[in-house]
C-alpha cells in the first residue's frame, strides 16, 4: 500500500540527495586553485547526467534486480537483468512508496558516490578518461557492493551487517577507489607549499547543501515518513553539529586557529561517519558517533600528509576513515539490545567484515580499473604537463571560471 | 614629470589617497598586490583545513600618482603621514618608489606634457 | 477531500519552483559580463516581488477564474474576476490539496516566465521599464495563454492538447516574448568578439537549482503525491541527464571541449523539453526528449549566431525550441497509446496547434506592449551608451557586484 | 495520532529553516568587506554546531519542559528538567506529529536567532568569546522567552499574545541583543566612508535561501501539513514581495536608484514582519503587514546612521523594527474576529506586554552576559586593531576568502 | 625602448589592444585598477542598502606595452584613437604616461634588448 | 637602483620570488595580469556554451622588485632561471623589464634611498 505521506517525503528526500550532488561540487571546487574550478566542480556535475542513465539502463538492475536463488548462489553477489530500462518497476505499486520511487532515490545514490572519488585526483585527471570511469566504476564497483549491502538476498545483509544508509556502499567504497586513483594518477605539479582553497565561501556552501541534503539521503533512507525518519533526521544532525564543533576546536587547540574549511570539514566527517548508523543510534549515542567522527578524521587528515599519496581534498582521511568509523560505531552505540555497550559483539562482527569485503574488493576492482584505462590509447589517466600547469578549466573545458571585465 | 608609487596596507588606502589629492595631485590610480618587504608574514590553512603553512607574502596595494617634479617632496611627505599605521613601529607599513615619467598625454583632448596631468 | 501527503509535497513543489527563479537568477547572471550581473540577476530577483503581488490582485483570477459558459465562448479565451485577491479561494478545501495551494504553486510559475525572458534582453535594458513590462506582460500575455492551456475551460485544453507543466504556457511563450524583445531593445556594445560568462561557478549553481526545483515543476504539476508524481520525478531527471551528455558529448566532437556552460545549458534544455511531457512519457520515452533536446537547442544555439537579433543568454534557443520539440516529443512517445509510437496523431496535431497559437499570440502581444513602453515618455527600453558602458549594475542599482579591499 | 503528511512536511520545514542559517551567512558574508566574510560566515555556521549540541542536552528542556504547576508560578517563566538529552522526547508519538520531531523543528529556530545577532558586531567580535556567547545567550536569553511565548504555560502565551512563528522570540529578541553587542563592542575601524558590500550576488543568494527558507519557518510553524500551512505560506510569499518592491520603489523616488541589496533587505523586513502573523492574517491583511515593513525598516535604518551604534548590518532597524511591526500589526489585521481591524484590542495589548518583556529581558539579561564576557580574562569582546586592520578572516581563522592563482 | 601606460575605460580595452597590435606592438599587459583623474565618480549604495555614498574612483583598466623609441609616436596615436569613447568630450577617457626602459630580457631564450621585445 | 619588472607564468610566481629573495632582494610585489606576448593563445567558449573564440591573451603574473644597481644582473639571472617552465622550448614563458628608479621611501621610518630598500 502507497502512503501518500511517506511518498511525499521520499520525493523531497530524493531531490535532497540530488542537490548534494552539486553541493559537492562547490566544496570540493572551492578547495582547489581557481584554474581548476569548473573541471572539479564538473567531475560532479557531469555524475547527475552520466550516472542517472546508466542506472535506468542496467545499473538498477544489477543492484537491486533479485532473481530466484539459483544453485551457486550467484543472486548474492550481483542482481539480474529484470529491471533494465525500470522495465517492470511500478510507479504506482510498492511497499509503503512505489518501487519506481525507490529506484529513484536509489539513483541519487549512485550519482554521488563515484563524484566523492573525485576529490583525490583534483586538478589532474583526464576530463575525457573521467567519464569512462564513471561508466565502468558504477557498473562494477558501485552495483556489486550496493547489491551485497542492501539488496534482499546480498550475502552482506545476509551475514546481519548494518548499513543504515551507505556507509560501506558509500562512503568506505568511495575513499578506497578515491585513494587507489589518488595513487596511479600521481602528485599533483606545483603544490609544495600547499594550496589555499581559492574560495572559501564557496567551500561553506557547498557545505550547507551537504548537511541538507543529508537529511534525505539518512533520513530518506527508511523509505517512510515515521519515527524512524525522525530519529534519523535528528541524529544526523547532532553527528554532523558535534563532529564540526570537535575539529574546530581541535584545530584551535592545535594551530590557534579554527578554519572555516575544518569546521565545514568536519561537520561533512559527521555526516559521514552517522550514516550506517542513522537508524540504529539515539540521541547521545549521535554524540559519541559525532565525536570520534571528528577527532578521528582531523588525525588523519594530518597522518596522510606524510604519505606520498597525493589525495588531494582528502577523500580518504574523512570518507574512508568516518565511514569506518561509523560502520563500528552503529556496532558500539546501537540500541535495541545489539550494540556493543549492551554487550552485544555480533554486529560489530558483521559490521568488521562487511567493512574489509567493501575495502578489498573496491581497491582491487578499482584499481583493475584504473590500469586498463591509463593503457587504452587515446585515454589514460593524466592530462599534460602544460595542461596541468594553465589550469583543466581552460585545458579540458575552454572555459575560464571568473573572467573580469575589460579582461576578455 | 614623476611617477610616485607607493605600496601600502589595504586599510590605508582612503587616507591616503585623501592626502595626496590635499597635497596637489591632479589623479591617482590604485590596485590591490601581494608583496613582501621586511614583513613577516602570517601562518595560513592548506588543503582541507588539516595543514598550516607560512606565507610571508601579504596583501598590499599600490598607487601610483604622477605628478609635476616639484610636487615631489609635498606627495612624499604627504603619503608616509597617511600610510603609517598607528603607533608607526610595526613593520609592513609600505614602501614608496619614485621614477621618472618623460611624457604624459591625455587621451580626451590629446594635450601632452604637464598639462595633461 | 484534502491528502496531507499531497499537501506536504504541493508545499514543497512551490518553495521549489520559487526557488528556481533565483536559481535562475544566477544563471543567467553568471553568464554576463561582471558589470551587469546584479542588474541581471535583479531582472529574476524583482519578479519574485512583482508578479506574487500582481497573480494575488488578479492575475490567478485572470487565469482561473471560470465562469458559467457564456454566449460567446469569452470564457475559453480568459477568466473572470471572481478571484480577485484570492477571494472566495479556500485554504482548506479543495481537490486532494486546497485551492489556495494550488493558487500558490501556479504563482510560481507566473513569476520565474517573465523572468525567463529576461535573458534575451541583458545588459541593456532599463530597468523601471521592466518593471512595467513585468505588470503589463504577465496580465496581458501570461495569463491569456495560461487560461487557455489550463484553465477547465480554456480552448487549448479543449482541442486536446497536452501541456503537462508549462510547455508553451511557460517556455515557448517566455522565449517567443525573449526574441521579440531582443528585437526590440537592438543588439548589446562592445561585444563584437563575444562574452565570456564572467563566473562560471555562478552558472552551475544555478544550473543545480533550476534542475532540483524543476522536481517540484514537473512532479507537483500532477497537485498530489502519487504515482504520476514518481514518474514525471523520474522523467524530468533523465531528460534532463541525457540532454547535458548530449550537449556534451556533441559540442565535444564539435569543438574538442566539453564545455560546463554548456552541459549546464543542455540539462537546462532536457529539463525544459521534458516539461510539456513529464506526465505522459515513460522512462525510455524520456530519454528520447531529452536527446532530441539536447541536439536540437545546440544547433539553435549555433544557428542563432547567423542572426542579427541578439538574443544574449540564447533564451530561444533554449526555451523556444527546447519546448517546441517537447510539445512534439509528449505527442510521439506519449503512453497510454495516444501517442505517434502507438500510431495516433491526434495528440500531434493539437499540440502543433497549441504552439502555433502560443506563439502567434505570445508574439503580437509583447511586440504591442514593447513598442508602446519604447514611446513612453521617460521609459523607453534601453539604457544610455555611458550607462552600458559602465554597467548596468552602477547605472541602474548603484552598486557594484564584486568591491575588493581597500578599492572602495 | 501520527500523520505521515504533516511528518513529511515538518521534517522538510526543519532542513528549510536549518538552510536560512548558512543563507544568512551568505546574507551577511556579502555585505561584509572581502577581508572579513569567513569570519562573518563562521559567526552563523557555527551555531548550527554550538546551538544543536546545547538544545540537545539542556535547551529544548529549559524552553518546553513543562512540569506540574509550582507554587510560585516558577513555571511560568522557564521550563524543567525533563528532556535534558531528548531523554522521553519520543520519536513516534506525538500529536500529529512526534514529539520529538517538534523538538528537531525548534532546534533549528535556536540556531538561526543568535545568528541573526552576529550582523551587528560583525567585522570585530572575536571569535573564541562569540562561541561563549553562543552558550550564555541561548541558555539565559533565548530558552527562557521561548518558554515565555511558546510552552504551554509560558506567562506570555497565558495573556493571549499571538507570536506565530518567533515574532518576539526570535526577531525582537535577537535584534535587542544585537543593539547591545553592537554598542558593548564599539565602531568598527576605518567605516567612516561607508562599507559597500564586497559581493552582491551572495547577499542575494542568502536573500533567496531565506526567503524559501521562510516558508518552512512560518508554514511549518502550525506542525502540519493543512490549510493554516497553506495560508501560511501564502502570506508569507506575500508580505515578503510587498516589502521588497515597497523598499524598492522608496528608495528609487529617494535615490534614483533600486539597490539590490534594497530589494533583498526589504524582502527580509517582510519577512520579518508576517513572522509574529503568518498563521493569523489572510492574504489582503499580509499586503499591509508587507507594505508597513518595507516602508518602516527603510525608514529605520535611515534613523539607525544618525546613531552612534554600529549595528553593521542594520539588525535593529530590520530584525527589531521589522519584529515589533509584526507584532502589532498581527494585532491589527488578525482575522477571525481578534484584531483592530475588527474592533477588538485586547490582542494589541496582550503582544504589546509581549513586545515590551522581550525587549526589558533581552537588553538586560545580553547586557549582563556581555559585560561578563568583557572581564574574563582571555575573552574580551573585540579583536586587537591589528586584527581588525588586516580582517578577521586571517587573524581569526587563518584563512583567506579568495585566492587567485600563481598568488599564493 | 619606452613603456607606454595607459589608463583607459574597461569597455575600451579590446579596440586599445587591437590598435596596439595595428601600430607594431610585439606584446602587452593589462591589469584592472581604480583609478580618479578630472572624473566625477559615481554614487553607490553602503551598508544593508540604506545609505548613498560618492566614490570619486571608477574602475579602469591600465595597459602598458614596451616598445622601440621610434614606434613611440605611432602607438600614443593608436592609443589615443582606440581609447576615446564615442562623442570624446565626456571626460573619464584616460590617460598615457610614457617611461623609459632600460633593458628587456626574453626569459624563454635569454635575449637581451630590442630583440626580445 | 632599478626597478625589474617580470611578467611569468602564473605557476612559476613562487619559484621566481624564492629565487628572487635567495638572489637578494629585500622585497618584492606581484599582481595578476593579462597578457600576450609571441604567445599562441587559447579558444575559449562565449555565450551560453554555443561559440568558440580566440583569446590572444594569457593569464600571467607581474613581479616588480627594486633593487640597488649592483644586483641588476644576479637577479635577472635568478628569474630567468626560475620562470623557465620545463623544456624551455615553449614560447609564453614571459619578458623582464628593466628601468630606472630615482627614490625609494620606507614609509614606517622615513628612510630614503638605497638604506630603505
Ligand atoms: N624592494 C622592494 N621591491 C618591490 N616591492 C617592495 C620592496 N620592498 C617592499 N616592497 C613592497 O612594499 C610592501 C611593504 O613592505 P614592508 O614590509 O612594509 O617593508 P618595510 O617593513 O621594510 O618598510 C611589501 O609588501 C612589498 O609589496
Ligand atoms: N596624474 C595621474 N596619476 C595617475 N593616474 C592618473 C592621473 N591622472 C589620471 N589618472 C588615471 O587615469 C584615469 C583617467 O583619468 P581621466 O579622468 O580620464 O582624466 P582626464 O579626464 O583628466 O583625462 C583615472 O581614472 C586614473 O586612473
Ligand atoms: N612588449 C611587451 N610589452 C608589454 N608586455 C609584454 C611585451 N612582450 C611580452 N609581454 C608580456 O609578457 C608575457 C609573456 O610574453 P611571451 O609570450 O612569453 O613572449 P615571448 O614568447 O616572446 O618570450 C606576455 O603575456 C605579456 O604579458
Amino acid at each position: 500500500m502507497i502512503d501518500s505521506g511517506s511518498v511525499a517525503w521520499i520525493l523531497v528526500a530524493s531531490a535532497l540527495v540530488l542537490f548534494m550532488t552539486p553541493g559537492l561540487a562547490f566544496f570540493y571546487g572551492g578547495l582547489v586553485r581557481g584554474k581548476n574550478v569548473i573541471s572539479t566542480i564538473m567531475y560532479s556535475f557531469i555524475s547527475m547526467g552520466v550516472v542517472s542513465i546508466i542506472w535506468l539502463l542496467w545499473g538498477y538492475s544489477l543492484a537491486f534486480g533479485t532473481g530466484p536463488e539459483d544453485a551457486v548462489g550467484f543472486n548474492n553477489f550481483i542482481g539480474n537483468f529484470d529491471f533494465l530500462g525500470f522495465r517492470d518497476v511500478s510507479a504506482t505499486e510498492g511497499d509503503g512508496i512505489p518501487d519506481m520511487l525507490f529506484a529513484v532515490f536509489q539513483m541519487m545514490f549512485a550519482i554521488i558516490t563515484p563524484a566523492l572519488i573525485t576529490g583525490a585526483f583534483a586538478e589532474r585527471f583526464k576530463f575525457t578518461t573521467y567519464l569512462v570511469f564513471l561508466v565502468a566504476w558504477v557498473t562494477l564497483v558501485y552495483a556489486p557492493i550496493c547489491h551485497w549491502v542492501w539488496a534482499s538476498d546480498g550475502w552482506i545483509l545476509g551475514i546481519g551487517s548494518v548499513d543504515f544508509a551507505g556507509g560501506t556502499v558509500v562512503h568506505i567504497n568511495a575513499a578506497v577507489a578515491a585513494i587507489a586513483a589518488a595513487y596511479f594518477v600521481g602528485r599533483r605539479r606545483n603544490v609544495e607549499r600547499g594550496v589555499e582553497p581559492h574560495n572559501v565561501p564557496f567551500v561553506i556552501l557547498g557545505a550547507a547543501i551537504l548537511w541538507v541534503g543529508w537529511f534525505g539521503f539518512n533520513a530518506g533512507s527508511g523509505l517512510a515518513a515515521d519515527g524512524v525518519a525522525v530519529n534519523a533526521f535528528l541524529v544526523t544532525n547532532m553527528a554532523a553539529a558535534v563532529a564540526a564543533v570537535t575539529w574546530g576546536l581541535i584545530s584551535y587547540f592545535h594551530t590557534g586557529h579554527m578554519s572555516a574549511v575544518g569546521v565545514a570539514s568536519g561537520a561533512v566527517a559527521g555526516l559521514v561517519a552517522i550514516t550506517p548508523a542513522a537508524g540504529n543510534v539515539g540521541p547521545m549515542g549521535s554524540l559519541g558517533v559525532g565525536f570520534g567522527a571528528g577527532a578521528l578524521c582531523y588525525v588523519a587528515v594530518h597522518l596522510r600528509h606524510r604519505l606520498r599519496i597525493d589525495d588531494a581534498l582528502e577523500v580518504f582521511a574523512v570518507h574512508g576513515i568516518g565511514g569506518i568509523w561509523g560502520s563500528i560505531a552503529v556496532a558500539i552505540f546501537a540500541v535495541g539490545g545489539v550494540g556493543l555497550v549492551d554487550g552485544e559483539a555480533n554486529l560489530l562482527w558483521a559490521n568488521f567484515r562487511a567493512v574489509v569485503a567493501t575495502i578489498g574488493y573496491s581497491l582491487v576492482a578499482t584499481t583493475v580499473i584504473l590500469l586498463i584505462l591509463d593503457r587504452i590509447p587515446g585515454l589514460g589517466l593524466r592530462t599534460g604537463t602544460w595542461e596541468e600547469d594553465i589550469g583543466l578549466d581552460l585545458s579540458q573545458h575552454g572555459e575560464r571560471a571568473y573572467v573580469a571585465d575589460g579582461a576578455d | 614629470m614623476i611617477k610616485i608609487e607607493a605600496v601600502v596596507r589595504p586599510e590605508r588606502v582612503n587616507p591616503v589617497l585623501q592626502a595626496m589629492v590635499d597635497a596637489g595631485c591632479h589623479g591617482y590610480t590604485y590596485f590591490n598586490v601581494t608583496g613582501r618587504g621586511k614583513q613577516q608574514g602570517v601562518e595560513v590553512f592548506t588543503g582541507r583545513g588539516g595543514y598550516f603553512a607560512h606565507r610571508a607574502s601579504m596583501p598590499k596595494t599600490v598607487i601610483f600618482t604622477v605628478v609635476e617634479d616639484s610636487k615631489k617632496e609635498a606627495v612624499i611627505e604627504a603619503v608616509v603621514n597617511a600610510a603609517r599605521s598607528e603607533g608607526g613601529t610595526e613593520i609592513g607599513d609600505g614602501k614608496i618608489f619614485v621614477s621618472h615619467v618623460s611624457d604624459v598625454v591625455r587621451v580626451r583632448t590629446g594635450e601632452r606634457g604637464e598639462i595633461a596631468l
